[in-house]
């Protein structure tokens, strides 16, 4: 299908679109002119500082402020008492028993992890904030803890929230296709007992913020802040707070970094909500990196057990099936969530038709887990990227070989997954081709295996970029929810002086959207990127969003950009309409916009600027003629996908509209006496469509692959057995620096997306490519050098790899066999 | 974390265990006391300064005498409050005569919560071995200066 | 972020340090600040009064003395140290490893004082200034003391400097002929934080080998100049390390002999240039 | 300030202009600049001085502003990096990092920037290993450092005006 669809005429293939030309963000921020939310200042205001609790589990027997309040520049306090009498607990998306969570803004009667908020302090100064948050005496009887997610569901298990009797939040059954089925038709089992997911998650470089400001008048709060997702934001907020969501004015400005760890940051604003009311003062918070490592946003930790898979003899995989156990931390604050979000990729980029698995998703004393860059997917392509190599390796066969036989095939699509997911288009097998060749796959791998004190190993990591969720699928969790498909707004228009204003429903972290959407709008109306201001951020004020409004789950060059397209092209329309009436045209179809101008096609010399259009549209409309009095130059666009609600019963439908797909082919050497991995050469390839800006593209690949590659190596939230996070800030927490990352080759094929006009596809997340890569890497290196070894962590720091090598059988147990 | 270890004494059990129940002399083991004071018999206050390099931490620390067979077993448990530290221990003493000397053997179950327990167990853990060694020294000074009836 | 209140003080010559550091019960040096002023931020450490070294030119003299040994005054920085030709010429190792501490930023304020006083036990310098027999020059009031390596570390954050005391400066003996030094380490990323840092220094088929990260102090072991030797030399050493997030004491415990074993290899071939 | 204080009054010349403040002896240099004097492009992202966000010169040197006491920049010379380009005409490390996408968010960028001065300054001519050496004291969460280091390669290489 791509090479027929890369033929088929793109609209935007031509003109500035599908261009790389500098973003429009960059000259304010390379000249630190950006504005990022700890840089709002207001008259007045106070700073905020949270008294976290250092216990894991314990309940709160008391909360004295007094000496707190004392201090002179302290200018109020808040406690989890409070916020009780103040506020509902947040709304849950699970069904009993997650339903029963009662989460607030700060601790409620107990702490159930290691830097939750139990209080909040605000005063004149940061430091002093701070001094008096150490004054708040807190009594605290400590609870046992539980921190395994295996130990979660024990009959002696300390339960988190007594509301619900269990740390179960939510479980359910997935089955596609016939897999006893496939389970009888195959050859071989291969039984692999438990491989685990570790904890991480993106980091971002600015921890979260917030302006909070109250107007006692209207009863509103602007919320300046650089939460990613306002709009779910705006839906768990208002409730809570017992207001309507126009209460709620969100504004974004720069905002660095999300990766979906800034989409849970509620609770904290509505502590701040609640002070700027309470204080009469605006509310300054910022979070500092170990409270964020704390308490803020952790990736989803999976443990996939019992993974049985059926293969034939020649290598063909016919279905798999395992639990998967899900931790999600001590509160549901998007979960249960991930417990459906893997189901847009549930095969993988694989043919298998048969599939089951069996959820669990538990509560433990850690952080509560929200979306992180290839949500949910990147941990289940990482099992079914496993579970390729695992077999290649037990089968004898080779990994490329097992990839290339079982790829959904260019020629199948649109392909429809055994749960009714549909992959628009992509070709795995030529991208696997050109990432080989990237790092020259036939000669190193006569290199494979003992090289004077190193092993090397060759890997890949194959996996899909989901994008443009159909919020349905949350129904599969909760079939009483009320949500499904999916919406992104867009306004465009013509000002007084022939101004063209975009503002977006989205709130980038580094997308380059201001870029992007003048290079859409520029084509369409006939200017220039420059000619075309699109507004910073978000705000509720320009009434630009809709109830799925935010930057998250790689939309943006289907949603956002197709909203503005939208609007472009019904501005693009007015303004004919209107030099078609001013130019004496016979209709405005006979208008050509170029070069700022409005021009009579069988005419040029009539040509009305945009200056004259919008002059005449916005202070001089009586010369209008009535025909086109309607006309208003700002026109407003929402996109929304063609979305199905899915079959909730089957589990079946179309979960998300877009496919990209990232192919990443690495090599590695292991230092044979430390254990020690060191990438030699790295190569990623990405399909995601059309691309609108490729520099942009490259540097999302780029990125994704250094947070894959953080995780596989060095990143992790590991806690002790009373659930105190070991790696709470950047010291313990080794995130990869300029040293540590190799240079990347790129490449990339275009497959439009035959879903929506522009043949873009949400990309970005990378499907955490390069975790799956670095893991098949180092089996390849160990079984290559005859350590018949199975990587069955994600994580794989020196210390686990010199395990393996020492005692590879400890990790080969894991796995078994069996002839069928 | 679990520290254990035996340390004998050059003197007998009873001295050695008259010390060991004795507040006034248990302060003078304790890194660093600004201040101590006795609520009971069973629970004592103590404000102490961990010397560290860089400045002292300081503890407010509550002990709570829980069991004691006099004269071969006693469990202490001590919690300490500071800024950035809550450090709970639960501390083990088990006495055995042998002649005029006595060995002790004693267990420790040290826990710290807050930013200092996040700043790295390989600093920390040094560290509680380091003032575990000072303590029992101190133990051994006090059980010498009981002896010598001071 | 957000430190306790404090006192500060700049002093513009040691004798003004000295009786500040003396006067003021809880008073400590601010060296380069990047370590102690991180721990300040943490507020586990809170000192009344902090007495900036930055501006005491004295301190942060490199020379060569009359015997040949190298003089570190203990305000040097890192970036200093490295570019030093007396230090170049006298002991290569030392600008060798200091090269490799943290990075730019770290290495252009932090000094050669403050990485030793710490005694951070991921620090560099304990190892290597272990190894290569350094000696340790503290002032106070009523005099100067000379302390040598085995006696200036005493603990995490403790060396023998007292209240009152000042660390002036650091002697590196000269590498003689036929003397060699080597380092070894495994960090977390690469040159970052030591898992187990390893100096060796070889001289008339001798080993002297300075582990850190394996205890409050560095531990020295001597031995045969060779790999084997150095192996099971620090095997015997019984060393039983702490564990922690990034290493079990296991593993610390095996890579303090391969790590050993690699020093010394460079040590020998340090001794062939 | 040969006697303790608590509050200090300092002067400090930040990109070429003067200024006399009073300060808390424990504010740092870092906060300093932010909140006192509205220098609001240096950066904070962390607690530890890892991060170098928040990376400035300080008498020529680049040094994290995080991990010095405000009172310790008495009588030094600052550059930021609004000092960069103080009358709006880019630098061409500026230039490179927007022409090579050497920056996403744009958060590390000041901090990362700073660094990249000082390199060049130092070291005109970086090897790409030079490169990656000089700005390791500056984390980056979104570009990998890829269009980084090509940006610094490419000023280097005086392939930008």
């Amino acid at each position: 299908m791509t090479s027929t669809v890369t033929e088929r005429k793109v609209e935007l293939e031509v003109g500035f679109a599908g261009k790389s030309i500098p973003r429009k963000e960059d000259k304010r921020l390379v000249q630190g002119q950006g504005v990022f939310a700890d840089d709002v200042k207001r008259h007045g205001m106070g700073y905020l500082h949270f008294v976290r609790s250092p216990y894991a589990h314990a309940r709160i027997l008391s909360i004295d402020v007094s000496a707190a309040e004392a201090i002179p520049g302290v200018y109020g306090t808040l406690t989890g008492e409070e916020v009780a009498e103040l506020t509902d607990p947040f709304f849950q998306i699970a069904t009993p028993p997650g339903a029963y969570v009662r989460d607030y803004a700060l601790a409620v009667g107990k702490v159930r992890y290691a830097g939750e908020p139990v209080a909040a302090v605000v005063a004149e100064t940061r430091e002093l904030a701070r001094d008096a948050a150490e004054l708040v005496e807190v009594e605290y009887e400590p609870l046992p803890v539980v921190v395994d997610a295996r130990r979660a569901l024990d009959d002696d298990a300390p339960i988190l929230h007594d509301e619900c009797g269990t740390n179960l939040s939510w479980s359910g059954v997935y089955e596609w296709g016939d897999v006893e089925g496939a389970f009888a038709a195959c050859d071989r089992i291969v039984r692999i007992k438990e491989l685990h997911f570790d904890r991480f998650n993106s980091t971002p470089l600015e921890c979260d913020a917030a302006l909070v400001e109250y107007d006692r008048g209207t009863g509103q709060w602007t919320i300046t802040t650089n939460n990613q997702f306002p709009g779910f934001a705006a839906i768990m907020m208002a409730p809570a707070m017992r207001v309507g969501t126009d209460k709620l004015r969100f504004v974004t400005h720069d905002i660095g970094g999300g990766f979906g760890n800034k989409i849970t940051s509620h609770p904290q604003l509505v502590a701040c909500c609640l002070l700027a009311r309470k204080l009469d003062r605006p509310i300054q918070w910022t979070e500092w990196r170990t409270e964020f490592h704390q308490s803020m946003s952790h990736g989803n930790e999976r443990w996939f057990q019992d993974v049985e898979v059926a293969v034939t003899a020649d290598g063909t995989l016919l279905g798999f099936r395992c639990k998967a156990l899900d931790d999600a931390g001590a509160y549901l604050r998007y979960e249960p969530l991930g417990g459906v979000i893997w189901a847009q990729v549930s095969p993988g980029l694989y043919r298998w038709k048969n599939i089951r698995v069996e959820f669990t998703q538990v509560m433990t004393n850690k952080a509560p887990v929200s979306p992180n860059r290839g949500y949910s997917r990147m941990q289940h392509l990482w099992l079914t990227e496993r579970i390729i190599d695992i077999v290649a390796h037990e089968l004898g066969l080779d990994p490329v070989e097992v990839r290339k036989r079982n790829y959904i095939k260019a020629e199948e699509m649109p392909y429809t997954t055994p749960n009714g997911c549909v992959y628009d288009s992509g070709d795995y097998a030529r991208c696997l081709d050109i990432a080989l060749d990237l790092i020259d796959y036939e000669r190193v791998k006569e290199r494979r295996g003992r090289r004077d004190g190193k092993l090397v190993g060759i890997g890949i990591g194959s996996t899909l970029d989901s994008g443009t969720n159909n919020f349905g699928q949350s129904t599969l969790l909760n079939p009483e929810l009320q949500f499904s498909g999916n919406n992104e707004v867009a306004t465009v228009k013509l000002d007084i002086f022939g101004e063209i204003v975009v503002t977006l429903g989205t709130a980038p972290q580094g997308q380059g959207h201001e870029t992007t959407a003048a290079q859409v709008v520029a084509d369409i109306l006939g200017v220039t990127p420059d000619d075309v201001n699109v507004r910073r951020g978000h705000d509720s004020y320009w009434n630009s969003h809709a109830g799925f409004s935010g930057t998250y789950a790689s939309q943006f060059a289907v949603t956002g950009l197709m909203a503005v397209k939208g609007a472009a092209d019904k501005l693009a329309w007015e303004i004919r309409r209107v030099a078609a009436a001013v130019l004496e045209a016979e209709s405005p179809d006979d208008i050509l916009l170029e070069g700022g101008f409005a021009k009579r096609k069988d005419n040029p010399e009539a040509a009305l600027p945009f200056m004259a259009v919008g002059a005449i549209v916005n202070a001089n409309n009586a010369i209008l003629p009535l025909e086109v009095r309607d006309v208003t130059l700002n026109c407003r666009h929402v996109y929304v996908p063609p979305f199905q609600p899915p079959d909730k019963e089957r589990k079946y439908g179309n979960l998300t509209l877009t496919y990209a797909t990232q192919i990443h082919a690495c090599v590695i050497e292991i230092d044979e006496e430390t254990g020690e991995v060191e990438i030699v050469d790295y190569a990623a390839v990405d399909d995601c469509g059309v691309r609108i800006n490729p520099q942009i593209v490259e540097g999302q690949v780029h990125g994704a692959t250094a947070h894959g590659i953080g995780a596989a190596l060095h990143e992790t939230f590991a806690y002790d057995e009373d659930g105190q996070l070991l790696t709470a800030n950047f010291y313990e927490y080794h995130v990869p620096h300029a040293l540590d990352m190799p240079d990347l080759k790129t490449a990339y094929i275009e497959s439009p997306s035959p879903f929506n006009d522009l043949g873009t596809k949400g990309m970005g997340e990378g499907g955490g490519a390069a975790i799956h890569a670095i893991c098949a890497a180092i089996q390849d290196a160990l079984r290559s050098a005859g350590l018949p070894a199975v990587v069955y962590d994600s994580h794989n720091p020196p210390e686990r790899v010199w395990r393996m090598i020492r005692n590879p059988e400890e990790s080969r147990s894991l796995v078994e066999v069996i002839e069928a | 974390m679990k520290v254990e270890g035996v340390k004998s004494f050059d003197a007998p059990a009873q001295l050695v265990w008259d010390v060991l129940m004795d507040p006034a002399r248990m302060a003078k083991l304790l890194p660093g006391v600004e201040s101590f004071e006795v609520k009971d018999e069973r629970h004592w206050q103590a404000q102490v300064k961990v010397p560290l390099g860089m400045g002292g931490l300081k503890l407010k620390f509550n002990f709570e005498q829980v069991e004691e067979r006099p004269i071969e077993y006693a469990k202490l448990n001590a919690k300490g409050q500071g800024v950035g530290a809550i450090v709970a221990m639960e501390t083990q003493f088990h006495l055995t005569p042998d002649g005029d000397r006595t060995s002790m053997r004693w267990e420790a179950d040290v826990r710290v919560a807050g930013p200092i327990g996040s700043m790295g167990q390989r600093v920390f853990q040094p560290i509680v071995n380091q003032q575990v060694s000072n303590v029992l020294s101190a133990l051994e000074a006090q059980v010498a200066e009981a002896k010598a009836g001071r | 972020m957000l430190l306790r209140e404090v006192e500060y003080a700049r002093p513009a010559t040691i004798e003004e340090a000295l009786r500040l550091l003396s006067s003021y019960e809880g008073a400590r040096p601010l060296a380069g600040g990047q370590s102690l002023v991180n721990v300040m931020k943490t507020r586990v450490a809170a000192p009344d009064v902090v007495v900036d070294l930055n501006a005491i030119p004295e301190l942060r003299q490199i020379s060569v003395q009359g015997d040949g040994a190298l003089s570190i005054g203990a305000m040097v920085t890192y970036d200093q140290l490295l570019r030093s030709d007396e230090a170049r010429a006298v002991r290569p190792i030392v600008g060798r490893v200091v090269a490799t501490i943290a990075d730019v930023q770290v290495r252009n304020r932090g000094t050669v004082g403050g990485n030793v006083c710490s005694n951070d036990p991921t620090n560099h310098l304990p190892p290597l200034l272990a190894a290569i027999r350094a000696t340790f020059t503290i002032r106070s009031l009523e005099g100067e003391r000379t302390v040598a390596v085995e006696d200036f570390f005493q603990g995490v954050y403790m060396t023998a400097v007292g209240t009152g005391e000042l660390l002036t400066r650091i002697t590196v003996p000269a590498r003689r002929r036929g003397e060699g030094d080597g380092w070894a380490s495994l960090t977390l990323g690469k040159d970052g934080t030591g898992i187990v840092n390893v100096a060796a220094t070889v001289r008339d088929a001798q080993a002297r080998i300075g582990i850190g990260c394996v205890s409050a102090v560095p531990v020295v072991v001597e031995t045969e100049a060779d790999e084997g030797a150095a192996r099971s030399a620090v095997d015997d050493a019984g060393l039983d390390p702490p564990s922690d997030v990034h290493a079990s004491g296991e593993y610390r415990r095996y890579l303090a002999q391969v790590l050993a074993a690699r020093a010394v290899k460079n040590a020998i071939e340090d001794a062939r240039r | 300030m040969a006697t303790p204080a608590r509050e200090l009054t300092i002067t400090v010349t930040v990109n070429g202009e003067v200024y006399e403040r009073e300060v808390e002896a424990r504010k740092l240099l870092v906060h300093f600049l932010r909140d006192d004097l509205d220098l609001t492009g240096t950066h904070i992202g962390c607690d530890t001085g890892n991060c170098g966000a928040c990376t400035i010169l300080l008498d020529g040197k680049a040094v994290k502003s995080c991990m010095l006491l405000a009172p310790q920049a008495d009588g030094a010379t600052i550059t930021t990096v609004e000092g960069l380009a103080p009358d709006g005409e880019l630098t061409p490390l500026q230039r490179a990092f927007s022409q090579h996408h050497a920056l996403q968010c744009g958060y590390c960028t000041p901090g990362m920037l700073m660094s990249a001065t000082y390199l060049l300054q130092q070291n005109p001519t970086p090897s790409e290993e030079e490169i990656r050496r000089g700005i390791q004291g500056n984390i980056c969460r979104c570009t990998g450092y890829v269009n980084i280091v090509r940006a610094i390669k490419a000023v280097a290489e005086g392939e930008v005006a």
